[in-house]
């Protein structure tokens, strides 16, 4: 049988999963046919499609709560139980809100949110790097003088999405949700807030960040930290090739997450392959999703694509990083810590990744926070304003 | 030249140049380079390598500094900051290179000229820590598990002590399996590309060298480290005072690693062209095609729902596309259209300018060639085929031009109709290849887009005759 | 060869009847020339015959048959347009094929008339050129080449010769006229010219808001027309008319009963002084053969005069102007000729 | 690169059979081209044969109208349907019917759904001033440039289709490419900042596109920049039908230069400004993919739009339908603007 | 009033030359005619001395001053356009107001020059109508006006009639004359029709290729051409041309030494049997009033022949025709006159 899978591609994923497939495709004689595209297409169209009856067998996705309603159980198909104890901490994420054991989607990587760090300004400004356990504020401190000591435009980036921000904002003790509802402005969000946008005011944080976004867009910090505006850059694991591929003037690591009262907080994240309920080869399906989630294969994944493996007991037994440089398996364990430490110390963390409607909110905080750091609305305002706002894009 | 002169100075008729010309010609250069500049600062952006575009060059040419090593090694000692001067080229640059080019070089060799931190450095610059830490995992039969150990999670970590494995190494294996895992003191050895800049020293007059990692053209100064001693922290030197070396150093990597497939397995250029190419002119011939026969409809013939037709069709002009996507897209999927290039060509196939454009011109045929040809037993179809197309041609090149440009740089209809069938997407899709989730390649689309700027730049120099008087001839009015 | 009949003839548009029902008749190989002031309806009757335009009422019988519903393209006729109409996008040689394909004739026949028509009007030079590269003349020529081709049985020509100049105009108007004799087919002609209709026409209709005035050969609607409109249209310059009542008795006697409308024409007037009247010279336009001479009667009413040589009466100089009795014209209270 | 082309569907099968039977009609027609036309157009050739030319007129119209109903039509009238309905779904029949709550959910400062203050309306009511902002600002301006443009060019300036050709090159650039370009530029790090700091204009560089004093500015401009050759071209073409010997009956006259323009040139290109004005009105209330692609500090009508149907990025549940109903209220502006250059250019014709 | 010099005028659109070097004089008052074939260069000329089109070399005198650089405004002259280039978005009125607004001069001033030209002109009726609501002889009638109300010193008409239909052309250019004895400006007046500058011109200017062929009052140019070209210009129809050498010797005595081309007039061709030449009549062309006679002679040379009355000869026959010898013409190799 043939089957379709729309894969999008950031580096060389996709490239790795054919080469993968091809051995299953050997073995069974089944064809997996590879539609390898842009980010923006799964993003604005794959929803589309499947409304429409038009959607690929099997696809790559990040929005993976949002689109739960059309996954295929693959249950019947697959050892259930080896699933849940290879994958038991994603599996969540693709299921509906309530009381769902299905098995969905294969988290073939696991992101993790944290910063990284402009080593060679810290030593040019002759400035020590906090140690493990720093809060954020300590962090604030040293850039602030490594930004006046060098004369940088700022110190701090971070992407503009609620993805990036929820994790400091957990260290200020941002809940998020009370018993699976968003409850998302309380102390602790509205702590990060106003720290947060007091460092847009200080000049902390860069103009050509959050501020240079419109409305609800995303907007990357990258070029922020590759070209030397910045000292830090809150990002996350899947920036760690770039970075080691594209960074040839200045030294940079991963630094464990900044703490706060709240915990030390980092959202885990990343994409998975999932099946839909419309394919008309279920099983082949079904089976090809699970040849790729054995551990042999999650493993080649990860160490081929410098990513976590969400692979449970790969997360145990270590993978082979020897292709990748020593920075990127630094980085890579760095990133690893982080999400031990968030599973650990702020649990909403979970939940809000495997939320259905996360990606409304991932848009709507910036888009007010934004209005409040330009002056456009007060911080009260912008607050009551993400409340009402995510009321009404959740309310049904 | 003579002749240039005598027309800048010339004034209609008469023999001086007058205030408005002068007035007249300053503005048209001064729209030129309001034009030109941004159009060529794009093409020359796209020959800048990655690295300048990273850092928001604002060099008009492709230039990059002088460079010199910059190195940190971390060991028993602490850190250390040292300078390498004189590394080839292709050390600096090691991060570029490709995988062939990498594995053309003897690297192994390479850094057995060096020693030290030097060598500790190189080393870890060519990623050679982890192969020769395994290497080392095997030979000397230490435990499997050392080469996973950099990766596994904190809390399996706990299970294992590499540190008593260590120990039980002589130094050099110690510090190479050391660094590998991780381990205190060690830590990844950095080393970086620096600017290379000079200046006088104000005492003794000599030119003094200095490494700069960043220069930042709004601020005055720049913070520079002695080439000669690195570890002495640094200095603030004046802006205007240094000397700066700079190379040309165009990068066409831009463009030919994504015509060769090297920039992604997945970016085809030649299938995008190919596809645009095809797009292009089919839908463009369907267009001329259908838009006049209506036009014809509406222009030489009375009948009844005339009016109402040609209405219909101009309120179609208030209509955009975009906030019809969704629409759009359930009519696309419901035709079969989608993942064809007909899908791409067929719902754009009828443009209401098009309509109006190519009647308002037929307005002016002389009805009396139509009958003439009745006379001359001509069909009605061999009247418009024979007599009322070739005679609109002017306004049908214009059209057709027009069509050429909108079907070219559309967006919006790929996007409904091929976006998931990568086989049949046209340049502008491809384009968005370049823009992944986290990362994008900015050269690459830099690079790529002027290529897809190619064409209509063509058609434009080859076609700007007729369209810019064509649209002048039609009925525009 | 073919003969045409209308009968009855109406044509409204809407609701304004523009041709208020006429009978005609031309007879095989006939030139016959349709005249009338612009907006008569020429153009319209022209089309009819054609069938280009439908017919409102009556019937139109080509060779006896109704051809009221035979489409334009069956009924065998050709049509000089006004402009022309030549299809300016192909070459001469494609326009005059361009009619030969639609009907299907076969390659060589095609260019066998072509060549032949070619011949006949001489224009084998420029076969090759667009209508754009060729002289008024050149392209009258081609205009009616496209319909010599076809081999109508009736030749239908719209003001063919109204966008040429002066001297070309006349230069074609013989050549047409020699056609017409070598070619000896039935042919209708349209024009508001009447020195075209006087030199060209075998028989003349006179048109005028839709209806036919008079018919008959040109000198007899010269000699002798029916009517004020025929009188006042044929001819130039223009009859003078003069009311009745401000006759010199001397003149006045010669009338006939019921007699309102005097009228003689300006090459019937001699400067002499029988039958005289008097008048004052306004103008005088020399033209070097001719000399026209425009007055007023002492009541003030217009009369022009036709010298058939130089003058050297001056405007402002009064004359006395006589006439044979056998040059005079009279008309009723109702226009018609007595 | 022909899978994609053939890539089998009923239609590309139709299409063939039409032209088989075309082609097997037109065997007695000889040439290719002549051919080809009579294989495309057997269907009006045959129904002139059986019919006569009556329904000649409406087959030509066909194709036309069948793309234009089916892609034009039916997906605005699937506006309608959204409008009235919520979910998140694009197809009817998992949408509920909830008559005018999307217009009450821009309109009104109480979010009926939940009860507290509504933003959509704030937002809806900020995209519509700023849209309108624009509109005002940018077609006078635009409008003056290509006027003064047309004027340069129609005198007599060498290299006239140089020119020319220039000024309408940015027309034949994507949306896409015109934002790219300058956003190379205008970005806080771009060209722009980087050149005025050199010139010592300024001392911080700017963020031009978002920052409040400037966004509008670049938007007007860029804006201009792309679409001002095509108004250009097409005032110049107005200007060119005014009769040389106007004007030099004007100068016979003795007229002044300036008053040639006021009194001669202005009143005769009036019809045309006129309709160069509505046109572009219409596309300026349009305007969307180059602001969208420059990431402007302002949302536009059609942005807004674009955001809230859930064509990029996260699908709400209202979002469809809030859309749909911002859409129309758009195509009463712009129906209500066309009506305006109907009325307009009427009375102009009666000149 | 006033009077107007040319001095060896040239005029060259980049190298080519298309005016040679004329020499005019136009006197105050005079009436004068420019006519010649179409691109002979009168418009040209007319536009220089307008001030519409500079001067290449030579110049220009107006009552003695010379104007070459002076603008066109203020060389005091009036142009009235072939197109009559009036403004169509202006009333009557406005357009005769806008060049006096132009100097300035105060509103009862305007008031009035524009009342007095409506008189004149009898266009009181449609002073608030637009150009685009007139007929084509009004129109005409709004062009002079704008000229009137300027009170030019010399007038200049680009082929002012050309654009009107045949009445209309010769109602005019009586009316135009009219105007010329009334207001007693200089005018210089261009058209390529013979008929209107026979008739208007107090002293006609024929061009040829941009040169001056002959200058002359109509009857001169009409009884004494000085060359071929001008024989053959003036007159309808074209005097006939023989070549001497195919004379019958009975002719062929009268002419002068050196002449090798005999012209005669048609109208002074007689049927008769002195001073005969024998030819075969080809058609017949009757108007009533006249007859023209095509026909050629024995070697091929086409003739024409112009008959003051009806006539009752065919096609086909053969004629005698003759002449008297005050009306010959003789021409030498050159195309000079004898
Ligand atoms: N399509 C039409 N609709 C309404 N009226 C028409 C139409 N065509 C012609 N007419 C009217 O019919 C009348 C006769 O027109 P026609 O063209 O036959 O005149 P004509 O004698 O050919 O005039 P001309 O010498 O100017 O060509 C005119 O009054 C004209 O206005
Ligand atoms: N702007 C120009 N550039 C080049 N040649 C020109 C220009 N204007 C006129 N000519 C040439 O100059 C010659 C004289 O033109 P002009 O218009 O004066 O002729 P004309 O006697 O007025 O002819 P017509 O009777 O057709 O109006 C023609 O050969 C024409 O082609
Ligand atoms: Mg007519
Ligand atoms: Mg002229």
């Amino acid at each position: 049988a043939e089957i379709k899978f729309l894969c999008y591609q950031d580096a060389n994923e996709c490239d790795v999963l054919e080469e993968m497939s091809s051995v299953w495709e050997n073995s069974t004689g089944n064809t997996v046919n590879f539609e390898k595209v842009g980010y923006d297409v799964v993003r604005d169209q794959l929803e589309n499609q499947l409304e429409a009856g038009s959607a690929p067998d099997v696809a790559r996705v990040t929005n993976l709560g949002g689109l739960n309603q059309y996954y295929l159980d693959l249950t019947p198909y697959v050892d259930a139980g080896k699933w849940e104890t290879n994958y038991g901490a994603t599996l969540p994420w693709y299921r509906k809100p309530s009381g769902d054991n299905g098995i969905y989607g294969w988290q073939a990587q696991l992101t993790v949110t944290g910063p990284y760090v402009n080593v060679t300004m810290f030593e040019d400004a002759g400035v020590d790097m906090p140690e493990e356990g720093a809060t954020w504020d300590d962090w604030a401190d040293a850039l602030r003088v490594v930004k006046s000591e060098l004369g940088l435009t700022a110190g701090l980036a971070m992407d503009r999405t609620a993805h990036r921000w929820a994790g400091p904002a957990f260290s200020y003790g941002a809940k998020f949700h009370e018993n699976g509802v968003p409850i998302l402005v309380d102390d602790g969000f509205k702590a990060f807030a106003e720290t947060f946008v007091g460092w847009h005011e200080e000049g902390l944080m860069p103009a050509e960040g959050w501020p240079a976004g419109g409305g609800t867009a995303y907007k990357n910090a990258a070029p922020l930290f590759l070209d030397g505006t910045v000292a830090m850059h809150m990002s996350g694991s899947w920036m760690l090739g770039n970075y080691d591929a594209n960074i040839t003037d200045f030294e940079w690591k991963v630094v464990p997450i900044p703490c706060g009262s709240g915990g030390c907080g980092a959202m885990p994240g990343g994409s998975g392959v999932v099946a839909f309920k419309s394919t008309k080869e279920p099983e082949v399906s079904a089976s090809f999703i699970d040849f790729l989630s054995q551990a042999g294969r999650a493993g080649y994944f990860a160490s081929n694509t410098s990513n976590i493996t969400a692979h449970q007991g790969l997360q145990k037994a270590g993978i082979d990083y020897s292709g990748v440089s020593q920075r990127v398996s630094a980085g890579l364990s760095t990133f690893a810590a982080n999400a031990g430490k968030a599973a650990e110390s702020t649990p909403q963390a979970y939940w809000f990744q495997g939320y259905n409607k996360n990606f409304a909110i991932y848009g709507i905080v910036p888009d007010y926070i934004t209005k409040a750091i330009t002056g456009e609305m007060s911080l009260d305002d912008a607050l009551a304003a993400i409340d009402a706002d995510v009321a009404a894009k959740i309310a049904e | 030249m003579t002749d240039v002169i005598k027309f800048f100075t010339r004034r209609q008729g008469k023999k001086k140049a007058s205030l408005t010309d002068w007035i007249s010609y300053g503005f048209l250069f001064l729209g030129f380079l309001i034009i030109f500049l941004p159009v060529l600062w794009l093409v020359m952006n796209s020959v800048k390598s990655q690295f300048l575009l990273q850092k928001y060059d604002t060099n008009f040419l492709p230039m990059d500094y002088e460079r010199i090593a910059r190195a940190t090694t971390y060991g028993p000692d602490g850190k250390d900051i040292l300078i390498m001067k004189d590394l080839e080229p292709w050390v600096m640059f090691w991060k570029n290179l490709s995988d062939d080019e990498r594995a053309e070089k003897d690297v192994v060799n390479y850094i057995k000229n060096f020693s030290g931190n030097e060598y500790y450095a190189l080393r870890s610059h060519f990623g050679l820590v982890s192969v020769m830490a395994k290497d080392l995992i095997l030979s000397q039969n230490l435990p499997d598990w050392l080469i996973k150990y950099p990766s596994m999670f904190p809390s399996a970590k706990k299970e294992y002590d590499p540190q008593a494995i260590v120990d039980s190494l002589v130094d050099e294996d110690a510090r190479l399996l050391s660094e590998y895992l991780g381990l205190k003191p060690y830590k990844p050895n950095g080393f970086t590309a620096q600017i290379l800049v000079s200046m006088m020293d104000p005492q003794t007059g000599e030119l003094v060298e200095y490494s700069v990692s960043r220069i930042n053209p709004t601020k005055d100064t720049v913070n520079a480290r002695l080439v000669s001693n690195p570890k002495g922290g640094i200095t603030k030197l004046p802006q205007n005072e240094i000397i700066i070396n700079k190379n040309l150093k165009p990068s066409w990597i831009n463009y030919t690693d994504p015509l060769t497939k090297k920039a992604l397995k997945s970016f085809d250029a030649v299938r995008c062209l190919n596809n645009s190419v095809f797009v292009t002119i089919v839908a463009t011939l369907i267009t001329l095609l259908i838009n006049s026969m209506a036009a014809f409809a509406l222009s030489k013939y009375r009948f009844n729902g005339q009016v109402i037709f040609f209405v219909i069709i101009l309120a179609t002009l208030m209509v955009p596309a975009s906030v019809l996507i969704v629409g759009i897209f359930k009519m696309v999927t419901m035709t079969g259209l989608s993942g064809s290039l007909w899908g791409v060509i067929i719902p754009g196939a009828a443009t209401p300018t098009g309509v109006f454009m190519l009647r308002q011109y037929m307005l002016t045929i002389p009805d009396e060639l139509l009958e003439a040809a009745r006379m001359d037993a001509a069909s009605e179809w061999t009247i418009y085929w024979r007599i009322i197309f070739p005679l609109a041609l002017p306004a049908i090149a214009v059209l057709g031009i027009l069509s050429i440009i909108w079907r070219w740089n559309d967006l919006i209809l790929p996007m409904i109709a091929v976006s998931t069938t990568k086989a049949a997407y046209t340049i502008q899709l491809c384009l968005l290849d370049f823009n992944g989730e986290y990362l994008a390649r900015e050269h690459y689309a830099l690079a790529m887009t002027v290529v897809s700027l190619v064409p209509t730049t063509l058609v434009f120099v080859f076609l700007q005759k007729y369209i810019t008087t064509g649209i002048a001839s039609t009925g525009m009015k | 060869m073919a003969n045409l009949k209308l009968r009855d003839i109406k044509k409204s548009y809407g609701k304004t009847e523009v041709i208020h029902g006429l009978d005609l008749e031309v007879l095989d190989g006939e030139f016959c020339v349709l005249v009338g002031p612009s907006g008569c309806g020429k153009s319209t009757l022209l089309r009819m015959i054609a069938g280009l335009e439908a017919i409102t009422e009556g019937s139109i019988l080509i060779n006896d048959e109704r051809v009221n519903d035979v489409s334009a393209a069956k009924r065998g006729l050709a049509m000089v347009f006004q402009s022309y109409a030549l299809y300016p996008h192909m070459t001469v040689r494609q326009n005059l094929a361009f009619g030969l394909e639609n009907l299907k004739l076969d390659k060589d026949d095609i260019e066998q008339r072509i060549n032949k028509a070619a011949n006949q009007l001489r224009m084998e030079d420029y076969l090759k050129r667009r209508p754009g590269q060729l002289s008024g003349g050149q392209r009258q020529r081609v205009a009616i080449g496209r319909a010599i081709v076809r081999e109508p049985s009736i030749y239908l020509f719209d003001e063919p010769l109204s966008n040429l100049d002066a001297e070309l105009r006349v230069a074609t108007r013989v050549e047409l006229k020699a056609l017409h004799a070598r070619l000896g087919n039935t042919m209708i002609y349209v024009t508001h010219d009447q020195v075209e209709a006087m030199t060209m026409a075998d028989k003349i209709v006179v048109m005028h808001d839709g209806i036919i005035e008079q018919t008959g050969s040109p000198l007899d609607l010269y000699n002798k027309p029916a009517n004020l409109f025929v009188a006042g249209f044929i001819g130039s310059p223009k009859m003078n008319f003069l009311d009745c009542s401000s006759l010199p008795e001397e003149i006045k006697k010669l009338s006939p009963k019921g007699a309102t409308t005097f009228g003689i024409r300006p090459e019937h007037l001699r400067i002499q002084d029988e039958n005289t009247l008097s008048l004052q010279v306004k103008t005088v336009e020399q033209l070097g053969s001719d000399s026209y001479l425009y007055g007023e009667t002492i009541d003030k009413q217009e009369i022009s005069i036709k010298l058939n040589s130089q003058t050297t009466i001056k405007g402002g100089e009064s004359v006395k102007v006589g006439f044979s009795q056998s040059d005079t014209h009279w008309f009723n209270e109702k226009g018609a000729s007595l | 690169m022909f899978d994609a082309v053939l890539n089998l569907n009923s239609w590309f099968l139709f299409f063939a059979l039409y032209l088989l039977v075309g082609f097997i009609l037109a065997k007695d027609v000889y040439g290719f081209i002549p051919k080809l036309m009579s294989s495309i157009g057997w269907p009006i050739e045959f129904t002139q044969k059986l019919f006569g030319t009556k329904s000649l007129p409406y087959l030509f119209l066909f194709p036309n109208i069948l793309i234009f109903g089916l892609f034009t039509f039916l997906p605005l009238f699937m506006n309608f349907g959204f409008s009235v309905t919520d979910g998140t779904s694009i197809n009817f029949e998992n949408r509920a019917f909830s008559g005018l709550d999307n217009l009450a959910r821009i309109t009104q400062e109480i979010q009926i759904d939940t009860g507290g203050i509504n933003v959509e309306n704030a937002k809806f009511k900020s995209a519509l001033y700023d849209t309108f902002v624009f509109v005002i600002l940018q077609v006078p301006i635009m409008i003056l440039i290509a006027l003064f443009t047309a004027i340069v060019l129609n005198r007599e300036v060498i290299g006239r289709g140089f020119w020319r050709a220039v000024f309408f090159y940015p027309v034949m650039l994507s949306p896409v490419v015109v934002a790219f370009l300058w956003t190379l530029i205008l970005k806080r790090q771009g060209m722009l900042s980087q050149t005025l700091i050199d010139w010592n204009w300024i001392s911080e560089p700017i963020q031009w596109l978002m920052d409040p004093n400037w966004t509008m500015f670049w938007s007007i401009f860029v804006y201009t920049w792309a679409h001002m050759g095509f108004y250009m071209l097409i005032l110049l073409a107005g200007l060119q039908s005014i009769p040389r010997d106007l004007y030099e009956a004007a100068q016979m006259d003795g007229t002044s230069e300036r008053r040639v323009f006021w009194r001669i040139t202005l009143p005769l290109l009036m019809p045309i400004l006129l309709v160069v004005t509505v046109l572009s009105l219409i596309k300026a209330v349009q305007a969307f993919e180059e602001l969208y692609a420059l990431q402007v500090g302002w949302i536009s009508l059609v942005s807004y739009i674009v955001e809230n149907a859930g064509i990029r990025g996260q699908k709400t549940f209202f979002g469809l339908g809030i859309a749909a109903m911002a859409s129309l209220i758009v195509a009463l502006i712009l129906i209500v603007l066309s009506l305006l250059q109907f009325y307009l250019t009427r009375r102009q014709v009666k000149l």
